[in-house]
């Protein structure tokens, strides 16, 4: 997990993207025929990377195409707990090797197949048995990190496969076999990029390469134009118009659950912050994700409807103890965790629903624990401890991302700012080391070459490993430290199969890491969406996993 | 009754910030139907100035213009803008000293010559274009309909004026300004051009204002000579009384400083001491009187009255005029009005003194 | 005797009352012209009270523009800025700084920017095209050669549209305030070489270079002695002109996210960029140092142009 | 005349040739250079190594630039690591919106700059010249973004009289044939469309267009001015011409000729000005891809740009001097 705080970030962005989308409350007069009123238009951050979700690990993709392809199992609406998908029911037998899926009935595909055991698995296998550019990590990575490998790895460095096979027991139940337990499922499962495609549209697929070993990967051509990809979602993708920045997606009549209100879905790219805002202002979107937060309490003024999600990720400040030997010195952590005003930033620079964080997981997440160490805001204690250090004269690189933002972190250069003031009246001197998100800032936090640096995670599933087993489960360049207490508590929490037992195991793990500090989490907050006056919203999603089929205009 | 008189022009300079220019200081002269009438003077004297103002060219703002110009009984200086266009080209045209730069570059020579005809004789199309050619070809121009398609920078400069010169009497204007038409030519050229403006001169019996600082043009066309200094006709008489009586110390300076093929070997010329600079405001004195070889103090009572002197109408404004004997070797060769020939070894001779 | 004195006297006085003030140099007359243009006083005094500000505004600064002194009143989460008040004559930014203190001192970052780069395109610049217009004046063949050459590469520059080029730049030297100087500086470059060349082509025709020429007066002497100085005017024009651009291009940059990141330290142009996040609760915010860089560009504009024409001699009556 | 085409278009090489030599040296030789950025932000060793091998940073110098040079002489200009789209196609995807709002930016500096700076002149000194003057000076220190940003907010945003960004209202869904929406709209009878796509224009445009229009303005006015002191204007008013003739035929004829060329010129540095204008309009044009491109260090697609930059800028220019030989005989190349 050389990577984990970019892949952090991806996720995240990915995870939120996908999100947005999405419930409202089905009104009779959204079916009325013909009239703009059918077609919903949604204001995206940017345009997806390709429509096959498997082949994606960013929110925007997903967020698409989320609303043509479901999992074998999702999450419920509004909420983190995992529900039947495709599967209505799921099981896995002691050892957690063995996952069994009962499908539903009658579901249909966009191009008229059904799905059946043998649909799911050919999937499963396509994806294990990727080869050339489809084993990139930048292609499989979502793969990668549930499954492990492939059949043949090609790469030293790819994963150890762990995916063992898959077998239709009857026509409507799949057998999914695995090598080892991991933490990561069945949350995995739940994942849009090991969502179902119709058995037709994989025959398609294998017909075609992912190339462009040269430069940078080109995606197949089925997944970069409307046609070939074929889900059972309540929407089918029509057309990507890519010099219009616009994907549209048709109500799919024969879908199996409760149908579309929206005759038309399209989600309109539209890369500035403020640009997005104007645009629903200015009543040419009917919705937007990534709300500034200066921005909520505008749109609320002016009448939008601005739903409030549940915090679902985590926002922190990490020491790179590597790059500053003082940092391993558990009184210095203490203090600089002590020094910042960590309320401050929330009252100011978060929006509404945001939310101090005591631990690296949401207390959203199963395995949160009430009974951590805190370190409240005490300048003055900040510098005893630095005294008793003898790091009077301490001073840090602060490494920070300029030109961006994440659902966890609004405003960083701004945070930053308030960080270092906070710091320096701490008597921190601090050298500011502003960077380029990608690749300089990613590089730099990767390497731990920075002495602080700011990042943050969304998860992907409910799952506390999904958060600081990505962090804490071994040496981390990022981190920069190797305590045993610390990972051993990890170890045992991923190993234990029972669920409850293992979210006992969670809580321990939160005490220790936050006994030792290795950072100091500030804050959660929830990415905020924003939909137009005359809409009714989907159920918002801590996961920002909404879904617009539940949209309808009043 | 003459075709034009001038009286009492003045034209006045006003520069914002700067003191005012009297660039004409009240000059006044009569063109009588097809005479040719002469204004000399060294350049900066102000008979470009007087022309373009009888032409109403000089630019509205920052120019104040006063006295009259009867024109065939109407003021000039008074005619409104609009009245004024419909006289330009019909009844007064004008030759300018510069043919090139008086050509517009990038429009064909036709074009240049038909749209005055298209203006004040309604010709359009095919009539126009066959007028022009006829035009072209009646100052000279040789193979005129292909010239008409050309542009001024690929004609010779002696071609471009004979255009400019089409242009001008395309409408058989009464009256003709010519402002220097030959300095900015090669000598043989100018000859040619002086002959041809005779010539139109005399068939068309259009009068001719001759606006020149050359002498030898002078005695070669003019039947009447004004000679202007800072702005003030100083000298005025018919050609041969000036250039057998020059009377003002200038006239008489200026006829003296041509150098002469028939002088006597070693006489040394008579050069005007200064230049037109070394001035003073004709309010305080004679202008000339810095550059003066007779200049005493009466000079400086005021602007000296234009008198006659000597023979009447032969007009000198002047205090202590020179009564000596004019300069005949020239008057002949001017009675002779061997124009080719003068002008030649006239202008041959200014640009010697100039160099 | 004596009326032959005052004979003279009077007629001194008399013509020198008539004497105009024709025969002026071409600098005294320039200068006399510059005083007299309404833009050339209003640029000078513009530039002027920048300069000023710039020099003396850390000083005079009420407040550290760096400290967050009144954090707590500001919440850009919510929309709620503190407007221009006793303490804070502009207000609070949105991070609780005092905006005036962060526009005084701004002041000379901007100026620096503008400064330093453009003395960087000018010197650069005007040494390219000084040699090869030199060498073309009065290299012969081998001149020729070089100017080509040089004037080839001018042209690649010039075929990039400044921004790309202060991207590209930005992109190599990684970002930082002295980037952002040397980008825009290197935008000018092609600019001043190419006019100071076609000064000097111009100037190496005239009569009084062939005249030398002809005296045998040593070429480089020519170039140095004659041909430079007198082609230099344009370039000082050009000088002024690229203050106001080089200020603009670097807000342009900061724009892009190419400015300087340390958002801490008060420069007009990043402050404008930031500013617009919060146009719509806050739009001083972003005013304030848009009027800035405006007024200071438009100061250096006007000045420029009034030397410009001051210095042309077509518009000499 | 062909021999002029010949000649510019041979000149076009070595210029290329040479930005090549920098790019390639940029490309691949710089730090923090693009070789790494390309990997991506979840790049394993495998990929560094695949990357690697691929770029032949192993090779020699001159076999790399080689390569380089055959991928550009193939118009290859790579694959644009924001989209994983080759760049070629992302430019010829965009390039049509740019062309139409340069065009329009133009057409406006044009419409407005030249009359304005014309009238300036004939009445100088009188309070439109004074305005004329003094707005096309403010109009070149405003920035670009800024005027943006402030157009949209009043018009888009506060009054609604223009849609704030964009190049066409979402489902209209009209037929696509050439790319420029209004000449689209026009073609297929689509005139809805035709004016919806104009009204998503306007702002950008009119923000676009403020320096070209001051510099054209001010060119403009220079140039009357100068002619107006000419000979030939003197003689065609001597021979009583109509005002309309000598102003039209040998007034602006003659004046517009400098600003000829600095419209070929200032067509250039529109491209810089789109990349600022696009972005704030979120117009799907090469500005908007550039930004991104920049913020993402999207390097093939900076890369291509600037090639492709390099080849139109000197095309434009030959075209203005094509141009430039048709209206002024002087200069007429037979």
């Amino acid at each position: 997990m050389r990577i984990t705080s970019s892949r952090v970030v991806q996720t995240i962005a990915a995870a939120l993207a996908v999100g947005v989308i999405a419930t409202g409350c089905a009104s009779e007069r959204g079916k009325d025929e013909g009239g703009g009123g059918d077609t919903f238009v949604f204001g995206a951050a940017g345009d997806p990377a390709s429509l096959d979700p498997a082949l994606a690990s960013d929110g925007e993709t997903f967020r698409v195409t989320r609303q043509a392809f479901e999992a074998l199992i999702e999450h419920e609406p509004g909420g983190s707990e995992l529900v039947g998908g495709l599967a209505k029911s799921w099981e896995s037998d002691e050892t957690g090797t063995k996952w069994t899926f009962e499908l539903q009935e009658g579901v249909k595909f966009h191009d008229g197949e059904k799905l059946t055991a043998e649909a799911v698995c050919k999937n499963y296998d396509h994806w294990f048995n990727w080869t050339g550019t489809y084993q990139n990590s930048a292609v499989s990575y979502y793969w990668q990190t549930i499954m492990g490998g492939f059949a043949e790895n090609e790469s030293k460095d790819a994963p150890k496969a762990n995916y063992k096979g898959c077998t239709a027991e009857d026509e409507l139940t799949a057998v999914i076999e695995v090598h080892e337990p991991s933490a990561n499922l069945p949350g995995g499962f739940s994942l849009q990029a090991l969502a179902i495609h119709s058995p037709k549209a994989i025959d398609a697929y294998k017909k075609q390469e992912a190339t462009g070993e040269d430069d940078a990967i080109t995606y197949p051509k089925y997944s970069q134009e409307a046609g070939t990809v074929a889900g059972t979602g309540p929407f089918r993708i029509v057309d990507w118009d890519k010099g219009n920045k616009e994907v549209t997606l048709e109500r799919f009549d024969d879908y199996w659950g409760e149908k579309a209100k929206v005759k038309k879905l399209v989600f309109r790219t539209i890369a500035e912050e403020s640009a997005r805002r104007q645009a629903l202002q200015a009543g040419n979107i009917h919705g937007y994700d990534l709300v500034a937060p200066a921005d909520v309490a505008t749109l609320e003024k002016e009448g939008f409807q601005v739903p409030v999600r549940d915090v679902f990720n985590i926002f922190y400040l990490g020491f790179s103890q590597e790059a500053n030997k003082a940092l391993q010195k558990k009184e210095v952590r203490q203090a600089i965790s002590h020094a910042i005003d960590r309320e401050n930033i929330v009252k100011t620079q978060l929006p509404e629903g945001g939310k101090v964080a005591t631990q690296f997981v949401p207390d959203t997440v199963d395995g949160y624990s009430e009974k951590v160490t805190t370190y409240p805001f005490d300048t003055d204690k900040a510098k005893d401890l630095l005294k008793k250090a003898g790091e009077e004269k301490l001073a840090v690189d602060f490494c920070y991302p300029t030109e961006v933002t994440r659902p966890y972190m609004p405003a960083p250069a701004d945070m930053f700012e308030l960080m270092k003031s906070d710091l320096e009246k701490a008597g921190i001197k601090v050298d500011p080391k502003p960077m380029k998100w990608a690749p300089t800032y990613l590089d730099a936090t990767e390497n731990g070459t920075c002495d602080l640096h700011l990042l943050g995670w969304t998860g992907d599933f409910n799952d506390a490993y999904n958060f600081i087993g990505t962090w804490f489960a071994g040496y981390d360049k990022q981190w920069g430290f190797r305590d045993d207490k610390v990972f051993d508590a990890m170890k045992a929490a991923e190993s234990e199969p029972d669920a409850t037992k293992r979210v006992e195991l969670y809580q321990k793990a939160n005490e220790v890491v936050m006994d030792y500090v290795p950072g100091v989490p500030i804050s959660s907050s929830p990415p905020s969406i924003a939909f137009a006056k005359d809409v009714n919203p989907p159920k918002v999603s801590p996961l920002t996993q909404e879904n617009f089929a539940e949209v309808s205009f009043k | 009754m003459a075709l034009l008189s001038v009286d009492e022009l003045t034209v006045t300079f006003t520069g914002r910030g700067r003191r005012d220019v009297k660039a004409v200081s009240g000059v006044s002269f009569d063109v009588d139907q097809g005479q040719v009438v002469g204004l000399v003077g060294e350049s900066g004297c102000g008979k470009s100035v007087t022309s373009l103002a009888l032409m109403g060219l000089l630019p509205r703002r920052g120019v104040t213009v006063g006295g009259r110009a009867e024109f065939d009984g109407t003021d000039l200086l008074t005619l409104s803008p609009g009245r004024m266009r419909d006289l330009r080209g019909s009844q007064l045209a004008m030759i300018f000293q510069d043919p090139l730069s008086s050509l517009n570059p990038v429009v064909p020579i036709g074009v240049q010559v038909t749209e005055i005809l298209a203006r004040h004789r309604g010709l359009k199309g095919e009539a126009a274009r066959k007028e022009a050619a006829a035009l072209l070809d009646r100052v000279g121009i040789p193979d005129p309909t292909r010239r008409l398609k050309e542009y001024p920078h690929q004609l010779s400069g002696g071609m471009r004026q004979r255009a400019l010169i089409a242009m001008a009497v395309a409408c058989a204007p009464r009256l003709l300004i010519a402002d220097e038409p030959t300095t900015a030519l090669d000598v043989t050229i100018q000859a040619q051009i002086l002959e041809l403006l005779k010539e139109l001169v005399d068939q068309q019996g259009t009068a001719l204002l001759m606006i020149t600082h050359d002498l030898g043009v002078v005695a070669g066309l003019c039947d009447q000579v004004n000679v202007l200094y800072a702005g003030r006709v100083v000298e005025s008489a018919e050609r041969r009384e000036l250039f057998a009586a020059p009377t003002h110390p200038y006239a008489h300076g200026l006829l003296g400083s041509i150098p002469r093929l028939d002088a006597p070997r070693g006489e040394p010329l008579k050069p005007i001491r200064g230049s037109i600079n070394d001035t003073i405001a004709w309010t305080d004195g004679c202008a000339f009187a810095p550059r003066c070889d007779r200049y005493t103090l009466e000079c400086l009572q005021g602007t000296p009255a234009l008198g006659e002197p000597r023979t009447p109408g032969h007009q000198v404004r002047c205090v202590n005029p020179v009564f000596s004997r004019g300069v005949d070797e020239l008057r002949e060769t001017a009675l002779e009005s061997d124009a080719v020939e003068t002008a030649g070894t006239a202008a041959a001779a200014d640009k010697e003194a100039g160099a | 005797m004596s009326t032959k004195t005052d004979k003279i006297d009077r007629l001194a006085e008399l013509t020198a009352a008539a004497e105009t003030s024709a025969g002026a140099g071409l600098w005294v007359e320039a200068w006399r012209r510059l005083r007299a243009s309404k833009m050339a006083v209003i640029g000078a005094v513009v530039i002027g009270v920048f300069v000023v500000v710039a020099i003396v505004g850390p000083w005079v600064a009420p407040y550290d523009p760096t400290a967050q002194l009144w954090r707590g009143e500001v919440f850009p989460n919510q929309n709620v800025f503190v407007g221009p008040r006793g303490e804070n004559w502009l207000g609070l930014d949105h991070l609780g700084r005092d905006e005036f203190s962060r526009m005084l001192v701004g002041a000379r970052q901007t100026l620096l920017v503008g400064v330093v780069a453009t003395l960087l395109g000018f010197t650069v610049g005007a040494l390219i095209g000084g040699v090869s217009g030199a060498a073309l004046v009065l290299g012969g063949k081998v001149g020729q050669r070089i100017d080509t050459v040089v004037m080839r590469v001018i042209d690649i520059m010039l075929a990039l549209p400044s921004l790309l080029l202060a991207v590209s730049v930005a992109a190599v030297l990684g970002q930082s305030l002295t980037t952002v100087m040397i980008a825009v500086g290197v935008v000018q470059i092609p600019v001043f070489a190419r006019l100071l060349r076609g000064a000097m082509l111009a100037q190496g025709g005239a009569d009084y270079v062939l005249a030398a020429q002809a005296l045998g007066v040593r070429k480089r002497r020519i170039a140095l002695g004659h041909v430079l100085p007198n082609s230099l005017s344009p370039v000082i024009v050009q000088g002024t002109l690229s203050l106001a651009t080089a200020i603009i291009e670097a807000a342009a940059l900061s724009y892009l996210g190419l400015g300087n990141p340390d958002a801490a330290v008060p420069e007009w142009g990043v402050m404008l960029a930031q500013a617009q996040r919060f146009f719509d609760s806050a739009p001083m915010l972003a005013v304030y140092p848009a009027l800035g860089i405006i007024i200071t560009a438009l100061g250096f504009t006007l000045l420029g142009e009034a030397m410009r024409e001051a210095l042309d001699p077509k518009l000499r009556s | 005349m062909l021999r002029l085409v010949a000649r510019r278009l041979l000149q076009l090489i070595p210029t290329l040739l040479g930005l090549s030599v920098l790019l390639f040296i940029w490309l691949n030789r710089l730090p923090g250079g693009p070789a790494a950025a390309m990997l991506g932000e979840r790049a394993t060793a495998a990929d560094k190594a695949r990357i690697e091998a691929a770029l032949g940073l192993d090779q020699p110098v001159w076999v790399q630039y080689g390569r380089f040079l055959k991928r550009l002489s193939e118009l290859n200009l790579g694959v644009s690591t924001q989209t994983g789209q080759p760049v070629w196609d992302e430019f010829t995807r965009a390039f049509p919106a740019t062309v139409e709002l340069a065009f329009v930016a133009m057409l406006i500096a044009i419409a407005v700059g030249v009359p304005l700076g014309y009238f300036a002149a004939r009445r100088r000194g009188s309070w439109l010249d004074v305005t004329a003057v003094s707005g096309s000076l403010v109009g070149i220190c405003i920035p670009v973004f800024f005027l943006a940003f402030i157009l949209k907010a009043i018009f888009a945003v506060q009054l609604g009289w223009f849609p704030s960004f964009g190049r066409q209202t979402t489902g209209l869904d009209a037929t696509e044939v050439t790319g420029f929406y209004v000449l689209d709209g026009i073609l297929t009878g689509e005139f809805d469309a035709a004016w919806d796509a104009f009204m998503h224009l306007v702002l950008p445009a009119l923000a676009l267009s403020s320096i070209p229009l001051a510099i054209i303005t001010r060119m403009t006015r220079a140039s009357v001015l100068e002619v107006l002191g000419e000979d030939y204007v003197r003689t065609a008013e001597s021979k009583g011409l109509s005002r309309s003739t000598v102003r039209g035929r040998h007034v602006l004829r003659n004046a517009l000729l400098p600003v000829v060329t600095a419209i070929g010129l200032l067509t250039g540095g529109l491209l810089s000005g789109a990349v600022l204008t696009e972005s704030v309009f979120a117009f799907g044009g090469i500005g908007s891809f550039i930004k991104t491109a920049i913020d993402e260090r999207d390097y093939p697609v900076l890369v291509g740009f600037i090639m492709f930059i390099a080849a139109a800028y000197v095309v434009i220019n030959l075209l203005v001097d094509l141009a430039y030989s048709i209206i002024d005989p002087r200069v007429r190349v037979h």
